[in-house]
């Protein structure tokens, strides 16, 4: 587990309080995605870019539900690690990255991603970095309902291509 | 006590239940007699790990699970 | 000027309107930077990823203002241009690409962009590409005021290069 | 009406005014002697562009502004 000192960040227009420099969450329902992002802007304005991505179930055919398990010691510790790599690679001000779990149906948001940095590439490539990592080095099991029917999905080789580009 | 096994993700279909638990200690040569043959046969690929105490270990054929312990089971990954 | 039909998205949530596929602005004061991504999001719900980059004014040492000047006749022509060729090159699902003009003070947002799309990797590319030709290939005159004192900006040797990755 | 010519961006502070309107028709060489030495010296500069009639011209040299036209004068742009 990660260990550092913590402050809670509220701004006036946003309801949702967020960590610095990292706010990391699994979440087993819903995500306040436009209430994180503003709270998110809203503690690093003196960042001059901010960067975020969202990435949600796509109705993908007959796609009727994807489920994201995990593994509680090991999934949020390794994400924090993650975020923390970031932060220090990227010399970021600042990071949310936020999870789901459980099952979800499409158009809901699966992750929700945002980098706080001096520089936009910073900023941007942060985010990418994350993204690459938590498709396919975050302890997450995902399957697919199509049918009625439930089916695991492996990672694609191009996830781990992707991976390899931070290598 | 004994030692709990937790068998994440698709391995959770193949074992037909999601944990057990047995007889501690537990050594590899233990765990791959008590899983029985098909996810014995998993336990063997190179991406599987195993995590024991919530730390993946480093060389999976060193386990040693004492009373208590936890033991998962991690097919490789599919996230986000 | 690009023509092109557009078609207005409302969504429950956001009380702002966004243009479908392209909505592109140069906005004299403010920006709405919450609610058009919350608008953005929920017009785009079935893309599997949304990215989003917000460029603030740093509060640099001892900047007090930063001003934007354009040339109405090119500057939002060669804006919506752009977002046309992100599109197309990146299979985008839409785009939303806002640009402040006038003066602005630290912390203030100064560019807001945002790409839907099918996979993560076209979503992030087709953000940054918008970046890098918004500050160095867009109509756009920069200066900033320090202790009292306007000085025009030119572009950084490091914007012309992060443009020619996409030559 | 003539030619209007719009200074942009830190040209305006070179010329000391943001825009003229003079005599049509207005070539190349006419722009050169009406904006006076140091604009004239700015506009040899490749990577400064003119527009004539809300286009810019691939070849500015090629200048020929009519009666109501408006020319910007564009200096290399430091955009967002």
């Amino acid at each position: 587990m990660v260990t550092r000192s913590r402050c809670y960040l509220r701004s006036a227009v946003a309801r949702l309080s967020i960590s610095s420099p990292l706010d990391v969450r699994l979440l087993d329902k819903g995500m306040s995605v436009g209430e994180a992002l503003a709270a998110f802007n809203a503690a690093y304005s003196e960042a001059g870019g901010v960067v975020s991505f969202l990435g949600k179930v796509r109705p993908d055919g007959d796609v009727q539900a994807l489920e994201l398990s995990h593994y509680e010691p090991l999934t949020l510790p390794g994400m924090e690690k993650l975020s923390e790599n970031a932060r220090a690679r990227f010399s970021l001000d600042g990071a949310l990255v936020w999870h789901r779990t459980g099952v979800m149906t499409p158009g809901e948001p699966i992750v929700l991603v945002a980098t706080a940095a001096r520089h936009r590439r910073n900023a941007f490539e942060a985010a990418d970095y994350l993204m690459d990592h938590l498709k396919s080095a975050a302890w997450f099991w995902k399957r697919e309902k199509r049918r009625g029917t439930w089916r695991w999905i492996e990672a694609r080789p191009q996830d781990h291509l992707d991976l390899d580009r931070w290598k | 006590m004994g030692v709990r096994i937790l068998f994440l993700g698709p391995l959770q279909d193949l074992a037909g239940e999601a944990e057990r638990t047995v007889a501690a200690p537990l050594d590899w040569a233990g765990l791959l007699s008590e899983v029985g043959p098909v996810i014995a046969e998993q336990l063997q690929v190179e991406r599987l790990n195993i995590a024991c105490g919530g730390r993946v270990l480093a060389d999976k054929t060193s386990l040693v699970a004492e009373d208590g312990d936890e033991i998962a089971l991690l097919p490789p990954v599919s996230g986000g």
